[in-house]
């Protein structure tokens, strides 16, 4: 999309941005001689911030690195970074300004599904390509939209993971089920819902839990009340890390499920109070490991290096999958980079390196869901490392 | 029985919603205002025991103890600096400089605790007291007794001591106070001291048992203790205390026998009811319509 | 203060003064017949009409209107601003007559300001219409209040100690002015005044009050001359 | 020749449309977006800028109303309702809503107005995100493309017309209602209630109209502001947005209508201009609200008028202090009998 040819009007503040919109004259937007720009949004202030740096820098990291390595056919990653707040609203702005006034090539960010829709329309309308980076909910990328990827699991297929892992075990035919009432349990948990029946299995109680709620005595003694043989959890770590402790407080003892956002389980078993409490928790997954385990260690080593500050944690893999995708695609892309160029490259991709993802990613024309399938963790006995349980349900204690 | 395990759950929770509600009580008898930065008081005093317990070590008591005079020294700087230079000003005015304050504190938190929740390690090594079915943390029950022995000595205070009488006094009319010989900055300062120490207490007493530390914890918790305050019909401490006990009694209530998707929003329901129909409060002394 | 087992009769297109020593009830008496205070006891009847329950803001209308012991004006708006506030029931409540000037009268704004102009021209402070009030001195903020309660035309004028801290010139200029009101606008007044001379120069009738009751009524004189009167409010008055 | 005559005049208004027409030549989509948000919030700070600076009431219900608004106006709009009918009725809901808010204000000080009110700005949230069948639930919401006339406003410049316009055409009635017995009524009952109703208002009546107006402004204001942002969610109607109202009219000058929209200009851009410092934003909210109520109590409107750049309008210095119905213990027995010669009575009756 070339610059257009604009009316010059009174009216300092504009004429500042028109000065701006008439910069760039290369071949395509956001391209240089030797750079790429990528912009990136994310919850970066207000009471979601603690969602969006940890999962940006992960990408980041990586971005850094390929810099430091020398770049894609000499061009340089740079990154402009803007604040979604976890609100259309501002995740509009940032998504416009993004495109209109920096004039990014490419867009890899969202985290939050509601907010990011504040901004799929301007998206879809100019058809920059956009790398999702942890937003889950199902209808920003199925059906497929021409310029917009998912690399990471979907919401619904996360809750199909717990699905088919629930299918597997043994006298599972009555389970509860508790979320919160947010677009993000709502992704994880619908199409769960909706197929659970199918496979044989009853849900007894369904029971909300309130964000950054402060016990789950009501829920748990629901759930304890109408016996059921395990646990459907869509909470955030924290919540979950709550009604683990007060399940095993009250005696509820069955398996719990949770979703890949519980996936540290060591950071659980902490904030739980102990082995205790989560010894018979299940969490889907696509990642190879929590940080801190040994597989994810060169992660780790990245994200200590980008960011000496940060204390690494498991938010970090999130995005990762997506960046090294972006990577992978560019390279292909080859030295002629335009947009369309980039999405064709992206449709190539099939069974690429992901980085910490145990998916290998694979985008087609009519799927741009790069990851569909999971994984569940537990702990070990002696709680001090985690173990890959598959799909289907294993006895593994 | 759940019903009792509902109870013990509820009064637990009731224990710091009281507390919080005390120290709303306290600023509103002597300034006759709602302190909207009470919650961020209660987030300074879980930080700093979080700071001095978890992260440098110290035994509990000692956090308890600084987190204590962490938001005590909140409290008195607020009033201090910002509260008492503008003190002559409209009501409404000393309420919105406090809903300022509070977004003020938070985003200076966010800036340091902002990326994390953090997890308060439990204190007590020894594991939950089970009586029959009903499993207490001991955390819990000493929360529960600090609240119920604070009351009793503020009610004291409020009905025996100088100071109590003095704060009725200024609340009531700031100048004939003052004309009558009463130091009302000594007053002020006082009542925002004892009222940042309520908090920081709220504060470190209910962060091991919430265990989640996360800088937007005060206005969640400070919701919770207007509910508990307007039930009490505001003003009363005893009605504080007995409304931080039903808030969180009624929560749990709600939440087992009703829906649990009802167990955040019942507190404002109650706000709500209680000043549509009883605007005195359930147990209310002052009148609320003030006419 | 109380006021107990108080009979009056206020005759139409008179000046009514009523005195008494502080605390007689004067101001309750007021704020009973304005509405303000509700009484336990009695009636209020205004123009053949029991207006006893009837809320404060619907006296305004029939024609009961007054002014404060303290001024009791909007310091940020200026005086012709103050004066239409007082002209809210004359203006129809219409929004589509009274916003947007639809409908045969035209805009019904127009005409509230040119009878606020008028009222200010007749008390002698046209001149000052659209000054604010902050700046202005007691005598002009009488004057304002007074226009206020004026500008509708009022049929009850109950006047809360208008002379109080004005100048000896303002005073007589007020006084003039109360007899024109009555004559020329045919309003009743009630006068409640501390300074004697003006109530006596003016009132066709005089009640005094004293403890929350009526301890004499009739003329001026008279009243003045009646011992009780003397022993009960005047003796004290002249000790100070 | 003073500025402030420039806005006076009678052509000022002519003008103020054309510039506001001129405006999308000079933008790209992003300045564009956050004009048309300038413009939404112009009019939801107006509801506040209605019921706290100009009818005196603390109410904290402003953000749900603005919720109220976005969403009847989008969910009224997919049942294929012309775009304007469905702004109006999201506007006559929210109003609708606010009245029965509202009610309580009647009996109650400002302080417990101001709970209550945060309380029925919780329920609000708990509604749209409970309510799935209607609102979507917590997943939020598309807001329809509108259709003007059959003409689909696609683009931010295209909504920018719609929202333009609605804009100014409310802007306009506002400012004849407060020059109107309206306006001057509920000053009146800000500035002494006792006054107030001894010069006929009904009290009770004009604090529930005013509810009603802010109400309905906060409303079509949500709804423009659905229009504008395109997705609505659940969340983004609570205490902060409502800090942001509360910011706006401070910021502004308490009481003015120019403050709302210089307001509106400040808070809207200055967080997209002060994008670099996002960890500092909300401190910043809370920082300006403090020093504004404060030390600039008449907000940047009232400077402008001290400069004589702006014209002299409504505007408080400042809250109020609650003056209290005059209520004494009425012991009170008094026959009064007023104005009535006894020829008169037997011709009344």
């Amino acid at each position: 999309m070339g610059p257009k040819l604009k009316l010059r009007v009174i009216g300092g503040l504009f004429s500042v941005a028109l000065a701006l919109m008439c910069g760039s004259a290369s071949a395509e937007v956001g391209v240089t001689d030797d750079t790429i720009k990528i912009g990136m949004f994310g919850p970066l202030q207000g009471k979601v911030s603690l969602y969006g740096y940890p999962i940006n820098n992960g990408p980041i990291a990586i971005y850094k690195e390929i810099n430091e390595t020398g770049g894609i056919h000499g061009r340089k990653i740079e990154i402009v970074h803007e604040d979604g707040d976890c609100n259309p609203q501002k995740t509009a702005a940032a998504v416009k300004k993004l495109i209109h006034q920096e004039k990014v090539f490419m867009i890899h960010g969202g985290s939050c599904s509601g907010a990011v829709f504040g901004g799929i329309k301007e998206i879809k309308d100019t058809g920059i390509p956009f790398m999702i980076m942890a937003a889950t909910m199902d209808k920003l990328a199925t059906p497929a939209v021409h310029n917009i990827f998912r690399p990471a699991l979907s919401g619904s297929a996360d809750g199909m993971v717990m699905l088919e892992f629930l299918a597997t075990m043994p006298g599972v035919k009555r389970i509860a089920v508790v979320r919160h009432s947010n677009d993000w349990a709502n992704a994880k948990s619908s199409k769960f819902m909706a197929q659970i029946a199918s496979r044989g299995i009853e849900v007894v109680s369904d029971e909300e839990m309130e964000r950054k709620a402060t016990d789950a005595t009501a829920q748990v003694l629901r759930h304890k009340k109408v016996k059921p043989d395990a646990v459907a959890t869509f909470l955030y770590p924290a919540e979950a890390a709550l009604y683990t402790r007060d399940a095993a407080k009250y005696g509820l003892d069955v398996p719990i499920l949770g979703t890949n956002s519980v996936m540290d389980l060591m950071d659980l078993k902490k904030r739980a109070g102990g082995l205790g409490p989560v010894k018979n928790f299940y969490s889907a997954a696509f990642v190879q490991a929590p940080m801190g385990d040994f597989k994810t260690a060169a992660y780790r080593a990245l994200m200590t290096k980008h960011f000496p500050d940060d204390r690494p944690q498991s938010l970090n893999l999130y995005g990762m999958g997506g960046a090294y995708a972006i990577l992978e695609a560019l390279t292909r892309a080859g030295r002629d980079l335009t947009r369309e160029g980039l999405i064709s490259a992206l449709e190539t991709l099939d069974g690429t390196h992901a980085g910490p993802m145990t998916c290998k990613l694979r985008f087609t024309k009519d799927q741009h869901e790069g990851c569909v399938g999971g994984t569940m963790w537990t702990l070990s006995a002696d709680g001090n490392s985690i173990i890959d349980v598959g799909a289907a349900y294993r006895a593994v204690k | 029985m759940e019903f009792f395990i509902l109870l013990s759950a509820g009064l637990a929770n009731g224990g710091y919603y009281a507390l919080i509600a005390l120290g709303l009580v306290l600023i509103f008898k002597a300034q006759d205002m709602v302190q909207f930065g009470h919650g961020e008081v209660f987030m300074v005093g879980a930080f700093t025991a979080y700071t001095v317990f978890a992260v440098v070590g110290w035994p509990y008591l000692v956090a308890f103890i600084a987190a204590v005079l962490a938001a005590t020294v909140v409290g008195m700087i607020v009033e201090r600096w910002l509260i008492r230079p503008i003190a002559h000003m409209p009501h409404m005015t000393l309420v919105m400089v406090t809903v300022g304050l509070s977004f003020c504190l938070k985003g200076a938190a966010r800036i340091e605790w902002g990326k994390d929740i953090y997890t308060f390690p439990s204190v007590f090594k020894s594991g939950p007291i089970v009586i029959g079915e009903v499993v207490l943390m001991p955390q819990q029950l000493v929360l529960v007794a600090f609240t119920l022995s604070l009351s009793v000595v503020l009610y004291l205070m409020f009905k025996y001591t100088a100071l109590g009488k003095q704060m009725k006094a200024t609340s009531q009319n700031m100048t004939g106070a003052q004309l009558s010989g009463v130091n009302i900055g000594r007053v002020f300062s006082s009542t925002w001291a004892m009222s940042g120490a309520l908090g920081g207490a709220a504060g470190a007493l209910s962060a091991p048992v919430l265990s989640l530390l996360f800088p937007d914890i005060g206005t969640f918790i400070l919701l919770k203790g207007f509910a508990a305050a307007v039930l009490g019909g505001f003003g009363s401490i005893v009605g504080a205390v007995v409304g931080g006990f039903a808030v969180g009694v009624m929560e749990k209530f709600v939440g087992f026998y009703i829906s649990t998707s009802l167990e955040h929003i019942s507190a404002f329901v109650i706000i709500m009811l209680v000043l549509i129909f009883w605007p005195k409060g359930l147990f209310g002394t002052k009148d609320v319509t003030r006419v | 203060m109380a006021v107990n087992d108080v009979s009056m009769h206020i005759d139409r297109g008179r000046i009514h003064g009523l005195i008494g020593p502080n605390g007689a009830g004067k101001s309750t008496l007021f704020n009973a017949m304005s509405g303000l205070v509700p009484i336990s006891q009695g009636s209020i009847c205004f123009e053949g009409v029991d207006v006893t329950h009837l809320p404060v803001h619907l006296r305004a209308p029939r024609g009961i209107r007054r002014t404060f012991q303290h001024v009791q004006l909007m310091e940020d708006r200026t005086v012709l601003e103050n004066v239409l506030v007082g002209m809210h029931s004359s203006i129809s409540t219409n929004p589509f007559k009274s916003v947007f000037g639809l409908g045969a009268e035209g805009s019904p704004d127009k005409a509230a300001r040119e009878a606020a102009r008028e009222v200010l021209q007749f008390l002698g402070i046209g001149h000052i219409a659209l000054t604010e009030m902050g700046g202005l001195t007691i005598a002009e903020h009488r004057f304002a209040e007074l226009a206020r309660a004026l500008v509708a035309r009022p049929r009850l004028l109950l006047l809360d100690e208008p002379a109080a801290g004005l100048s000896l010139r303002s005073t007589e200029a007020l006084d003039a002015l109360l007899v024109r009101i009555r004559d020329e606008w045919g309003a009743t007044i009630v006068l409640v005044e501390h300074r004697i001379d003006l109530v006596l120069n003016v009132s066709d009738v005089v009640t005094v009050l004293d403890n929350g009751s009526i301890i004499a009524s009739g003329r001026g004189q008279d009243v003045i001359e009646d011992s009780g009167v003397k022993r009960a409010y005047l003796g004290v008055d002249e000790e100070e | 020749m003073r500025i402030s005559a420039f806005f006076e005049a009678r052509w000022f208004p002519a003008l103020f449309l054309l510039f506001l027409l001129v405006i999308p030549l000079t933008t790209n989509n992003y300045f564009q977006f956050v004009i048309n948000l300038v413009l939404c919030y112009v009019l939801i700070g107006f509801g506040q800028q209605l019921i706290l600076g100009y009818a005196g009431q603390f109410s904290f219900a402003n953000a749900a109303f603005m919720g109220i608004g976005a969403y009847t106006t989008s969910i009224i709009f997919t049942l294929n309702v012309p775009i304007l009918i469905a702004l109006m009725a999201g506007g006559l809901l929210a109003a609708l809503v606010a009245c029965l808010v509202g009610l309580p204000a009647l009996r109650l000080s400002r302080v417990y107005l101001a709970l209550a009110t945060i309380a029925f700005g919780e329920m609000t949230t708990w509604i749209l995100t409970h309510w799935n069948s209607v609102t979507k639930g917590g997943d939020g919401m598309y807001s329809p493309v509108p259709v003007f006339f059959g003409y689909s406003l696609d683009t931010d410049t295209e909504r920018y017309f719609l929202i333009a316009i609605v804009c100014f055409v409310m802007v306009m009635i506002a400012q004849r209602m407060l020059a109107s017995k309206f306006g001057r009524a509920f000053i009146a009952i800000r500035e002494n209630e006792m006054v107030a109703s001894c010069n006929g208002i009904n009290i009770p009546l004009y604090k529930t109209i005013a509810f009603a107006l802010s109400g309905f402004y906060a409303g079509v204001g949500g709804g423009l502001y659905a229009i504008a942002v395109n997705y609505i969610v659940p969340d983004n109607y609570d205490l902060f947005q409502l800090v942001i109202h509360f910011a706006l009219v401070m910021v502004g000058g308490l009481g003015s209508m120019y403050g709302v929209i210089v307001g509106a200009l400040v808070l809207t851009t200055l967080p997209e201009v002060l994008r670099d410092f996002q960890h500092y934003q909300e401190m910043l909210y809370g920082v300006l609200l403090i020093v504004f109520i404060v030390f600039i109590p008449r907000g940047v409107a009232g400077f402008l008028k001290d400069w004589k750049i702006l014209p002299r309008e409504i505007l408080v210095h400042g809250w109020r202090e609650e003056i209290p119905h005059v209520r004494e213990a009425a012991k009170t027995a008094a026959v009064f009998n007023v104005g009535a010669g006894a020829e008169d009575r037997g011709a009344e009756h």
